[in-house]
């Protein structure tokens, strides 16, 4: 079956093309991504019903009092009305959190991470075009679409965009987690978040519900399948695609006993080039003075380092009356996680309540957000000097196992002695030692004699 | 459109609308607790009064299920009428204290470290009476001293009488209300008691010398003090400091410390050389007069007035205003009493004002006691200690009461060992450490001591340097004996029960006495078997059902407060030796001290001193609450009183932390500076009881800084052994 | 108003401040090297002394800072927290975190750096340290003594040798000076010691 | 109907606390919070005469609060006898109504993560107990009762005695807790702790000045452009799209 080249561009199609194509139908739409639409519809309607009736100030109300008040009455109280709202919502957030864990490479990757709901030249043509011939100012054709059109695309990635906002501050608001004045930011960016998805929401529902050219949009959702003359006229892109993989599929099992010997590569995400990232570098040109000093994978050299350090510290003195720490964030994570599993164990300790503050979490703390910056310092660092990689330090002569073994006896040594002299090599030695505390100098005494001391022992493990 | 249906609206009729939905009707804030039940529990109240302090309100204490819910005033306390100060309030927050002492504990290491390991109640006292037993024997029963303090020894103090010892001292003699009593006594014949009978809300005329009535929290005393202003009553207050009352006063004459009695002279001067004084009652009831009109002939407002730095015209005026109002005239005689040294005769000063101004037994002055007889136990004989007391009381200071004694006495005699050696301190309920000044000395006394025991619910600094450790249940889990308040108004009697059983290993003071008797075959002093069954022989006399007395907490009787209801079997009007009003007293001649007050200087701060002044706060008992949650919560630390122009010297910031040392060198913890006008420029004012050294009281543990820690030098009245703890100096050294 | 300002701080501001300060503390820290256990582990090993020189400059600069800004009156020392001591804990404490280095070849901060950057053993070493301080609060009821034996307050060795602060801060550049040179000259007479534990493994040079 | 305030008599009261801990005893208030304050005023005039007093704070009712607009979900509101409650069950802790409070009388209990604030005692006056704080004052110093009641307490203090309301020029909205005393006591005390504007939440502010006005612009325009779709599409006619 010669394969005649495919067109760029729908060309106007004969009756009995059209008609042919008509009846064929090609398949849109998963069976699960059509329960999770309407699922999410449910979801909405209920939500948006109550959310608005929820709302009672002036400086937030959307809806009229009569529509409010009727509503209240409806759920008996307010506080119905509100556990109401709560209960779907916990629902909904479950319900994608399961699809997202379970179904997120076959169902969701392809759209969120593939380039299916990406917009491109085409699209911003699409929509630039399309707003212009209804103002009658151009009657340009529209460009070709992908198996999503650029409203659709839009709309998608406002959605995506949205709900995770609306789930987050939504469990914020339900479970005043983190703090009062979070709670205080979660009611606004909800409210924002919504009215954004509901701007967008109108014309989601108007498109597929009413407007008669996108119907077979509408019944795709249900049947999951759509017309290829739809298609063809519609999502041409799609369409092309859908046929090349058709030809590939027919092809590899009949075409393939070497007469024409030729076998043309797969189509397919697969065959996108990648390319080397070294390459890619040089490709740019020489190095500018920003990426010698930042980008280059060197280390900087320990003094210059010890100077940005040091000055670090004394700005942590000047600002914040004490010096750096780490272990003091550790025990603060673990007193957080305890007071969270065991509350009533670590409120009663007489070690751990120290930590606990009568109605603050343990981890609003100067430590806690200092070594959340470090990590996310070390990061950007890591990531400019392209260190980002998921590795392990081992010496050569052990296996990753071991070193795995050896992190951890290591980290439980440390995080004893850490506690025991209240401070690390950061808290009590760096810091400790800057305000030249008697104990910190002891300590770090302690620290390199037992760093050379063990090294003996250790050698195996490291050289 | 603008939605006519107005917000109001709205709420309105949701509420309605929300009744219509048979929802009810208070939907919304925590639903009303039906009398009985408090959310969804049954509550039990039991009537008790409280111990957060001494004035031992009437309290309610709410119980479910073996928990105190909530403690409110008792509305049928004839005292207190169901009000309750904040400490009262904050008595669930003593009973469910994390750091309160939890089981008998024996000391091991060295005195100090405060290392302990815990035993069994029974070998915690078959120690005791071990020990008790080897010390009478090698030294003799009055080696062994008891510093009570409170109700709740009682018991345990008929025990070491038993056992045969005499030596027993509370600080609430020498350290506090010592020379008021004695001063009042060579006076009138007889002293005030607590609470105190001074007529508040009668009068018309307040006198306040150095009281600080709103900061010293005595609730009904704050009642009638709040009445009697509300009724337009005047109210003249004496104090270096801007105190609350001071900021009520209609004369607030902030005197130089330690010349009051130059004051109270020019003030008898003008109400005899002005004749304003009651004439017919002096002549009646006084004798002295003459000696005492030409004692003042020189004590001119104006010879007062280069002394005290107050204007003659106003100490002329206040004279005249006092002489206007009496004889409802309240001059109240203070509570803490130990200033300078010279207290005794600043009493006897008052003492003689008030009965110039005839309101002693008269309507809006001080009313008189009425007694009430209880029942006894036959009790056998108590030996007779064969030694004098150690503390000196009968003899070094002759007017020093044996029945409270003389603490920084006994602790003298701890140290030098004269009469005799003390041997073992047994401190139940007092707090050695914080009350009795010059601390390191009454270190050097615990460190001479074979044996030192600490009966608490708190484990104070003391418990450091204490051998056994016994812990005792708060007042809300034991019966104490019952308060007969005989200087009330309507004298009354109010008990204490417990309100649910002692928390851990606690017990109460009742069962430790018992127990110990057995142990020291004293059995014969405690005939009964319950408090329950004390109670009942104690009250029968008395006439009063004991369902009654249970439920409501307290029953009152008929008061005789004033001259004109006095009636023959109360006794004479003045039990002096003379039966007169002394103004002249041949007592004090005779031993040798001036019989009519004598304004004598005291020594001033050097240059760049402060002299150390200090007082109570409402929210705080003494050195007892620091380590409660709700009162920490509301003053968690003290502050310095600084007067402006000399904070401005020191260039001190408001707020700044300082350290203050002493004249003997001696350095408290950090304490904040706060800077006001209302202070002499020569004073520094701190609220008593902060800078705890106790590790195991982890909400007070340097919390502030401790006067008592400043005060390393005493001034002691030699009538009656008090110590003036207002001689000290402390100069501010920033950190 | 005199340093340290976090006082009149808003709780926002605080922990942004704290966020901010810590950024450039992991940066500085992954900068130098210390995000890699070879990097930290070879100081003991006598090849690499960037730990010692980056914590010794550190120091010495921060300590510079602060004798000099507090001497100026613009930093209130009273206000700035100074580790108390308590000796014999800290020096075991010292000895256990040395060996916990050596073994598990990170400490926290480093720890927390190498965790960012992908580190999986750092990862591990970090759920170590929770594991250790979780045995701490278990054990520390028990050994409350040796927890509190050897307070000497907040001693600072200025007080402790009672000499001026400005001679200790001098003492102390010199000392710096001395163990940069030793460091730098690890290659004289120090060799012996590298030497002891053979030549460097390929995987270091470029670590 | 009733209107129930609170009058404090500064000529009694001596800034004992009572009140303070008598209240979160009776409501849990966790440690370190309170629904109603006692604030020292310190130490003002000049030596000798000299001025000092204590402002008793709590909720006021206010006539026209100002904590009641703010409060996103409606959990605050009025009832017709002028006290103002807040429904547990709906509060969600933002915060709002805690920054708009002229008078800073409420707070976040951080244990119930709700607001929380002095709502006179309702239950127990509804059993017909006097409020917590009203009964253990040691000075006998505040009363609670019925303003339209003749011969409540209050009434005559209010209307008789000259009580004064905590009111500026700048925040007038009828707080119905009346303060009574010397004229430079209470003045010491108006001054020294004047209410302040009902301010909104930061998120609040963001949420009016920028965030309001792009969701109903993003709402508007999406309106407009369909709006206009529809139109196009009735005036082509259906078009319909042959199947």
């Amino acid at each position: 079956m010669a394969t005649q080249p495919l067109p760029i561009a729908p060309v106007p199609l004969t009756v009995e093309q059209a008609e042919a194509m008509s009846q064929r139908q090609i398949k849109k739409h998963h069976v699960a991504i059509m329960l999770l639409h309407w699922f999410n519809a449910a979801v909405w309607l209920f939500e948006l019903a109550t959310g608005t009736a929820l709302i009672a100030s002036p400086y937030f109300r959307v809806m009229p009092y009569w529509y409010i008040n009727m509503m209240t009455t409806l759920f008996g109280s307010r506080a119905n009305m509100l556990h109401f709202h709560i209960a779907v919502g916990i629902l909904w957030v479950v319900v994608f959190l399961v699809y997202g864990i379970f179904g997120f490479r076959t169902y969701l990757a392809r759209q969120i991470l593939g380039k299916e709901i990406a917009l491109d030249r085409d699209d911003f043509r699409w929509l630039s075009i399309r707003a212009l011939r209804i103002l009658k100012k151009s009657d340009e054709p529209l460009p070709p679409q992908d198996s999503y059109n650029a409203g659709q695309k839009l709309f998608a990635l406002l959605v995506y965009a949205m709900i995770p906002i609306i789930m987050i501050t939504g469990l914020i608001m339900a479970f005043h987690l983190v703090s009062t004045a979070v709670v205080g930011w979660a009611v606004v960016l909800h409210f924002t978040a919504v009215g954004l998805v509901v701007s967008g929401l109108m014309i989601h529902v108007y498109m597929g519900a009413v407007f008669p050219e996108e119907k077979p949009a509408f019944f795709s959702m249900i049947t999951g399948m759509v017309s290829e003359l739809y298609a063809y006229r519609h999502h041409f892109k799609w369409w092309k695609e859908v046929k090349m993989q058709e030809e590939a599929w027919t092809h590899q099992f009949q075409g393939g006993s070497g007469s024409t010997g030729v076998a043309s590569p797969p189509l397919g995400e697969s065959a996108i080039p990648s390319v080397a990232p070294e390459k890619a570098e040089a490709k740019r040109g020489s190095p500018g003075m920003f990426r010698r000093i930042f980008r280059s994978p060197e280390y900087w050299p320990p003094y210059v380092a010890g100077v940005g350090l040091g000055l670090t510290l004394l700005a942590t003195f000047v600002l914040m009356g004490q010096g750096l720490g780490a272990s003091g964030a550790f025990t603060r994570y673990l007193v957080a996680i305890l007071a969270w599993v065991a509350p009533h164990y670590t409120f009663h300790s007489s070690y751990w309540s120290n930590y606990i503050q009568p109605g603050q979490s343990p981890l609003i703390a100067f430590l806690t957000f200092e070594i959340f910056g470090a990590m996310l310092g070390g990061f950007v660092s890591g990531w400019l000097a392209g260190r980002l990689r998921i590795t392990v330090d081992k010496g050569p002569r052990i296996s990753r196992r071991t070193r795995y073994a050896l992190a951890i006896a290591g980290g439980i040594l440390t995080g004893y002695g850490a506690r025991l002299a209240r401070g690390c090599t950061s808290g009590l030695g760096l810091s400790g030692g800057a305000v030249l505390a008697f104990g910190a100098w002891v300590f770090m005494l302690g620290v390199f004699a037992a760093g050379f001391g063990g090294a003996w022992l250790m050698r195996r493990y490291w050289l | 459109m603008r939605d006519k249906f107005t917000r109001r609206e709205f709420f309105r009729r949701s509420t309605v609308a929300g009744t219509l939905a048979t929802v009810s009707p208070s939907a919304g804030s925590a639903k009303p607790h039906p009398p009985g039940w408090r959310g969804d529990t049954r509550v039990a109240t039991i009537a008790t009064n409280c111990e957060m302090c001494f004035w031992r309100c009437g309290v309610l204490a709410e119980v479910a299920n073996g928990k105190v819910l909530k403690l409110e005033g008792n509305p049928d306390h004839p005292l207190t009428h169901g009000r309750l100060c904040a400490r009262g309030n904050a008595g669930p927050k003593l009973l469910y204290d994390p750091d309160r002492l939890k089981y008998p504990m024996l000391r091991v290491g060295e005195r100090g470290q405060g290392r302990f390991k815990r035993i069994s109640w029974d070998e915690a006292l078959d120690f005791l009476a071990e020990r008790l037993a080897e010390l009478k024997q090698k030294y003799g029963p009055e080696s062994v001293a008891i510093f009570p303090h409170g109700v709740a020894p009682a018991f345990f103090l008929t025990l070491m009488r038993a056992y045969g010892t005499h030596n027993m001292a509370e600080p609430a003699f020498a350290q506090c209300r010592g020379p008021r009593e004695v001063g009042y006594a060579l006076t009138f014949g007889q002293g005030l008691g607590s609470p105190e009978p001074v007529d508040l809300e009668e009068t018309k005329l307040m006198v306040l010398i150095g009281t600080h009535i709103g900061e010293n929290i005595f609730t009904s005393q704050i009642t009638a003090f709040a009445e009697g202003l509300s009724r337009g009553a005047k109210l003249i207050v004496v104090d270096p400091r801007f105190s609350t009352a001071a900021a009520k006063a209609d004369w607030w004459l902030p005197i130089r410390p330690g010349t009051d009695i130059a004051l109270l002279l020019a003030w008898m001067h003008v109400l005899i050389g002005e004749d304003l004084y009651d004439k017919e009652y002096i002549s009646k009831y006084a004798q002295g007069f003459t000696e005492l009109a030409a004692h003042l002939k020189e004590f001119t407002p104006e010879w007062a007035e280069a002394i005290t730095e107050l204007p003659a015209a106003k100490i002329r005026a206040t004279a005249r205003a006092m002489a206007a109002a009496k004889p409802a005239v309240a001059l109240h005689p203070g509570r803490h009493t130990t200033w300078y040294g010279n207290d005794t005769q600043r009493a006897r000063a008052m003492a003689i004002v008030t009965a110039l101004l005839g309101s002693w037994g008269r309507k809006g002055g001080i009313f008189l006691p009425t007694e009430i007889k209880t029942g006894k136990f036959a009790l056998p004989a108590f030996p007779q200690p064969k030694r004098e007391r150690a503390d000196g009381a009968g003899t070094r200071y002759p007017l020093a009461s044996e029945e409270q004694g003389v603490t920084n006495g006994l602790v003298d005699a701890t140290v030098t060992g004269q009469p005799y050696p003390i041997k073992a301190w047994i401190v139940y309920g007092q707090n050695v450490l914080e009350s009795i000044p010059q601390r390191p000395r009454t270190l050097e006394a615990i460190s001479k001591l074979d044996l030192m025991v600490v009966v608490d619910v708190l484990p104070m600094e003391q418990i450091y340097y204490a051998d056994l450790v016994l812990p005792e249940a708060t007042y809300l889990e034991r019966f104490d004996m019952p308060q007969i308040a005989q200087s009330a108004k309507q004298p009354y009697i109010a008990i204490r029960q417990p309100s649910i059983k002692p928390l851990y290993e606690s017990k109460p003071g009742w069962w430790i006495a018992q127990q110990m008797a057995h142990r020291m075959g004293l059995e014969a002093y405690f005939p009964w078997k319950t408090p329950e069954e004390y109670l009942e022989t104690l009250v029968r006399p008395l006439g009063v059902n004991m369902d009654v007395l249970l439920t409501k907490g307290a029953v009152a009787f008929p008061g005789r407060p004033y001259i004109s209801d006095r009636l023959p079997e109360d006794g004479p009007l003045f039990p002096t030796q003379s039966g007169k009003i002394e103004l002249y007293s041949p007592l004090l001649k005779q031993l040798g001290f001036d019989p009519l007050p004598r304004y004598t200087p005291i020594e001033e701060p050097p240059v760049g001193y402060f002299r150390l002044i200090y007082g109570r706060a409402p929210v705080h008992s003494f050195a007892r609450s620091q380590n409660n949650a709700w009162l920490d919560a509301l003053m968690d630390e003290n502050v310095a009183w600084i007067n402006e122009d000399a904070a401005r010297d020191l260039r001190l910031s408001e707020g700044q932390k300082v350290i203050l040392e002493n004249q003997d060198g001696v350095r408290s913890l950090p304490i904040r500076v706060s800077i006001t006008k209302g202070i002499r420029r020569d004073c520094l004012y701190m609220v008593h009881g902060f800078g705890h050294e106790s590790r195991r009281l982890r909400l007070a543990y340097h919390r502030g800084a401790s006067d008592t820690g400043l005060m390393t030098r005493v001034k002691v009245d030699p009538i009656m052994g008090g110590t003036g703890l207002r001689v000290n100096f402390v100069k501010v050294v920033t950190v | 108003m005199s340093a340290p300002y976090f006082q009149t701080f808003s709780l926002t501001t605080y922990l942004a401040v704290s966020l901010l300060l810590g950024f450039f503390f992991g940066f500085f820290l992954e900068r130098a090297g210390f995000s890699s256990a070879h990097k930290l582990t070879a100081q003991f090993y006598f090849k690499d002394f960037a730990v010692l020189k980056v914590m010794f400059t550190a120091i010495v600069v921060a300590m510079l800072g602060i004798a000099y800004l507090s001497l100026v009156g613009w930093l209130d020392m009273g206000q700035v927290f100074v580790p108390p001591t308590y000796l014999w804990p800290q020096l075991v404490g010292g000895l256990l975190l040395g060996a916990g280095f050596i073994v598990g070849g990170y400490c926290p901060g480093t720890s927390a750096v190498a965790v960012a950057i992908g580190k999986i053993d750092a990862l591990l070493f970090a759920l170590g340290i929770l594991m250790g301080i979780f045995l701490f609060g278990v054990t520390a009821p028990r050994i409350t003594s040796f927890n509190l034996s050897g307070y000497l307050g907040n001693l600072t060795i200025p007080t402790w040798l009672n000499l001026n602060i400005g001679i200790v801060v001098l003492a102390v550049v010199v000392l710096a000076m001395v163990a940069f040179w030793a460091a730098e000259k690890s290659e004289g007479p120090w060799k012996v010691f590298a030497r002891l534990y053979g030549k460097p493994s390929k995987g270091d040079e470029r670590r | 109907m009733a209107r129930y305030a609170m009058v404090t008599d500064l000529r009694k009261c001596v800034g004992c606390q009572a009140c303070t801990v008598a209240c979160n005893s009776e409501w849990a208030v966790p440690t370190g919070f309170a629904r109603t304050h006692v604030h020292p005023t310190g130490v003002a005039g000049t030596f000798p005469h000299l001025v000092s007093s204590f402002y008793i704070a709590q909720c006021n009712h206010c006539d026209h609060p100002a904590c009641i607009e703010p409060c996103p979900t409606g959990a605050t509101y009025q009832s017709a006898d002028g006290i103002v409650h807040i429904d547990r069950d709906l509060c969600i802790g933002c915060g709002y109504c805690v920054e708009a409070c002229p008078y800073d009388a409420r707070y976040i209990n951080p244990v119930i993560k709700k607001a929380d604030k002095c709502d006179f005692c309702w239950p127990r006056v509804q059993k017909g107990l006097e409020p917590a704080c009203v009964l253990t004052c040691t000075a006998h110093a505040k009363f609670f009762g019925d303003l339209e009641d003749q011969n409540s307490d209050v009434f005559k203090m209010v209307y008789e005695q000259g009580a004064r309301r905590l009111e500026t020029s700048e925040v007038s909205i009828g707080p119905n807790v009346y303060y009574l005393g010397k004229k430079e006591d209470v003045d010491l005390v108006f001054a020294s702790f004047p209410p302040h504007r009902p301010r909104l939440l930061r998120a609040g502010e963001v949420w009016r000045r920028y965030l309001r006005p792009l969701v109903l612009g993003a709402i508007g325009a999406t309106f407009l452009g369909q709006a206009i779709a529809f139109f196009h599409q009735l005036r082509v006619g259906e078009d319909e799209f042959e199947e």
